[in-house]
């Protein structure tokens, strides 16, 4: 571990806070480009199982 | 002239036309479209002098200062005033059926495409061309750059109005269409924009410019060969959609 | 009766809606294609296909026994195109706007145009710009072409729309006699058509549809 | 003619299939580079003699900045494929590689802006690198303007392919004149600390990162994909019955 301890590895040499943001920026962005399809799934999967079901009283 | 048509048609061969002669009608029509509509010609050209006397009111009016933005300033000036100019393109012709005939001549269509980019260049271009040396002169441009200027705007202008012709065949078919086209043509024209203002710079500061003007034309034979294939292929998307 | 144009297992699909599929039909010279059906049917588009504005569909079109994309610019030297908005030009006047619009099959003489004028009773108003023209006369411009035009294919998209009683008699008469000289022509219209029914076929887009 | 396997290929159900099978094994995949990359990157790697640490952000702005350009390129390519043979799967990679890719030029963006900030001292600087990355974005923008402001779906895809064809070919150029324009106008305190030349603990982090990255990228593909084939292919009869099977 190139830190001596826990506290310096957060403080990164008066540098922390520009590498934790950077991360923190990269940590959000990966999980909307997850969240982003699956909600959208999740949304086309009701509109079409209603369909489904509207069309299934028709008959 | 009855008489010329009771032959059955299939036979009868029509008096073909040579594919220059068929482009020099497109290049007439446009011509002539654009000088009927006095009004419409001379908006690029006023919109070019207002825009270059907003900076010396908006920044300052000392020569010294002026003459380095002079460059950058002219130049912005004409990239916009293409840009505004471009929607008018295709827009006319999709709104009263004429782009579908043009769509459906047996002449390969990128040869259309260029007359009617050349007719446009013409009409708003050209004008950009011959009232730059009065606005340097509003700017105080060092008189030895005035010649690059003009040589840059040159080859700068039918290239911006080639890159914008792009983006007018792609939006032609959205109701307003005009906006997106700024968006999706300002990335292609920030390498016209570097080379040109650096052209003018060099030559204001008496270093040699023709480096820059010799990229200028190259970017220029490149978009003369591609582009007009990027437009009609646009075209025929706008078309079918 | 040589076949000039032969259409087979024609599909075409327009915002995720089955407009026709399986449509066939063959179209020789001198015989008349009239294609009804309801609005949005897919009149507009079948015509937009056949004058190869677009490639969207499936199925195979012959020109002359060969596909039509391999014979694409003569195709389009023998077709003439008359789409729902006339494409006429408002600052142009008449003779300008034939001149063009002629002007990339065939070089034209002055007298040419003029005659085709008359002949759509526009005599007196060619050099008139056509925005101070009504709508049925821009369009009874766009018609002239008719009488200029050598080539052997019309595709017309609701030709009578905006004439009057007299100009449509006068088209009816022109389409019959060019259909006996050997020219093939395709129109969609609403109304009932009084040509010699030897030349006429009837297309109804409705049998092809879902 | 050949290309009717060629199109066999591209049939969304076949993907939705294959897409099915691979996607485990490559979530996995990218949670096991991207966990050893980051710790090894952050904690493990020594320190920079001139920047300290502040250089650590490098392996979330290489990544993120090779993954903005490839993935335009490969949104290009697949644009021009869908165009020419008119291929159904070639054109939804197109579309659903655009916004993956302009969320990457942004987060490139961003942590190159933070990193100059203890470098250059100002939270934006007018450097090559940074230039040639929002124009990039621009560009994404401008695909994704295009293909949302037209109704027609088919329309859409192949205008804004064509749109993609062009910025492609005009990357190169912007690139050059960008560098060209920044070395003309290059000042002092930028041209002190240019690249840091890497030494070897530094490079082995990066390049599972990159590997972290790419493989993120997949998987985020493939999920933008099956969502988009659900979509699309709703009124087919195997759509239908998956839907009703899973609840």
């Amino acid at each position: 571990m190139y830190f001596e301890s826990w506290a310096d590895f957060w403080a990164m040499g008066k540098h922390g806070l520009y590498v934790w943001s950077c991360y923190g920026i990269a940590v959000v962005v990966m999980i909307y480009n997850i969240w982003a399809p699956l909600a959208q799934q999740k949304r086309f999967k009701q509109r079409y199982l209603r369909q489904l079901r509207r069309e299934a009283q028709q008959q | 002239m009855v008489s010329e048509i009771n032959a059955p048609a299939s036979t009868v061969k029509p008096m073909l036309v040579s594919p220059g002669a068929a482009v020099w009608v497109t290049l007439c029509r446009d011509l002539r479209l654009g000088f009927r509509r006095q009004a419409e010609l001379i908006n690029p050209p006023l919109f070019f002098l207002i825009v270059v006397t907003l900076f010396p009111l908006g920044i300052s009016p000392d020569p010294d200062f002026l003459a380095k933005l002079a460059p950058g300033v002219i130049w912005i000036a004409a990239l916009l005033a293409t840009l505004l100019a471009m929607d008018s393109l295709f827009r006319g012709d999709y709104e009263d059926g004429a782009l579908d005939l043009l769509l459906v001549v047996p002449q390969p269509l990128f040869m259309h495409v260029l007359a009617k980019v050349c007719a446009h260049w013409l009409l708003t271009g050209l004008p950009l061309l011959i009232l730059a040396p009065m606005l340097a002169l509003m700017l105080s441009l060092p008189s030895q750059a005035y010649m690059t200027l003009i040589a840059s705007l040159a080859l700068g202008t039918p290239l911006l109005s080639l890159l914008g012709a792009i983006g007018a065949a792609l939006t032609v078919g959205i109701r307003r269409g005009g906006m997106l086209l700024s968006l999706l043509i300002l990335p292609l024209y920030i390498p016209v924009l570097l080379l040109g203002t650096g052209a003018v710079v060099a030559a204001s500061e008496g270093l040699p410019a023709d480096g820059q003007l010799l990229w200028l034309a190259v970017l220029l034979t490149l978009g003369l060969t591609l582009a007009p294939f990027a437009i009609a292929a646009g075209l025929r998307i706008t078309a079918s959609g | 009766m040589t076949e000039f144009l032969s259409v087979n297992q024609l599909v075409c699909e327009r915002d995720e809606r089955l407009l026709f599929h399986g449509l066939s039909f063959t179209l020789n010279s001198g015989e008349i294609l009239q294609v009804t059906g309801a609005n949005g049917s897919g009149k507009t588009s079948l015509l937009r296909i056949l004058a190869t504005l677009t490639e969207d569909y499936e199925g195979e079109i012959k020109f002359a026994g060969e596909l039509i994309q391999r014979v694409l610019p003569e195709y389009r030297q023998q077709q003439l195109y008359l789409g729902h908005s006339p494409g006429i030009k408002g600052p142009l006047t008449p003779i300008e706007n034939l001149r063009w619009l002629q002007g990339w099959y065939q070089s034209l003489s002055e007298q040419a145009i003029e005659n085709a004028l008359t002949a759509v009773d526009l005599y007196g108003y060619e050099d008139v710009p056509c925005y101070s023209l009504s709508a049925g006369q821009q369009r009874r411009v766009a018609l002239a072409q008719l009488y200029l035009s050598h080539q052997a294919l019309w595709i017309l998209d609701e030709p009578f729309t905006a004439i009057d009683q007299n100009g449509v008699h006068h088209l009816e008469a022109l389409l019959a006699e060019q259909a006996s000289q050997g020219r093939s022509i395709i129109l969609t219209t609403h109304h009932q058509l009084n040509v010699p029914d030897g030349f006429i076929k009837k297309l109804d887009i409705a049998d092809y549809g879902e | 003619m050949n290309w009717t396997w060629f199109h066999k290929l591209g049939s969304p159900k076949w993907f939705y299939e294959i897409s099915s099978r691979w996607l485990p094994w490559l979530v996995i995949l990218t949670i096991l580079l991207l966990v050893t990359g980051v710790v090894w990157g952050l904690a493990f790697a020594p320190a920079e003699r001139f920047q300290g640490n502040s250089y650590r952000i490098i392996f979330i702005h290489v990544p993120a900045a090779f993954l903005a350009q490839a993935t335009y390129v490969l949104m290009a390519i697949t644009g021009g494929v869908g165009l020419i043979w008119r291929m159904k799967m070639a054109e939804l990679v197109a579309s659903c590689c655009a916004p993956i890719g302009a969320s990457f030029t942004l987060l490139a963006l961003l942590t190159g802006a933070i990193w100059g900030k203890p470098t250059w001292g100002a939270w934006w600087v007018w450097d090559a690198r940074l230039t040639s990355m929002l124009i990039l974005l621009f560009l994404y923008l401008g695909f994704m303007a295009l293909q949302a402001s037209i109704d027609n779906m088919k329309t859409a895809a192949r205008a804004s392919a064509v749109l993609a064809l062009v910025g492609l070919v005009n990357i190169p150029i912007i690139k050059y004149s960008v560098d060209w324009w920044f070395t003309l106008h290059q000042t002092a305190s930028i041209k002190l600390t240019e690249k840091p030349a890497m030494p070897a603990e530094m490079y082995y982090p990066l390049f599972i990162c990159l590997a972290g990255f790419y493989c993120f990228f997949t998987v985020v593909l493939l999920l933008r994909l099956r969502t988009e084939i659900l979509h699309r292919e709703h009124k087919t009869g195997w759509v239908k019955a998956l839907m009703s099977n899973k609840r």
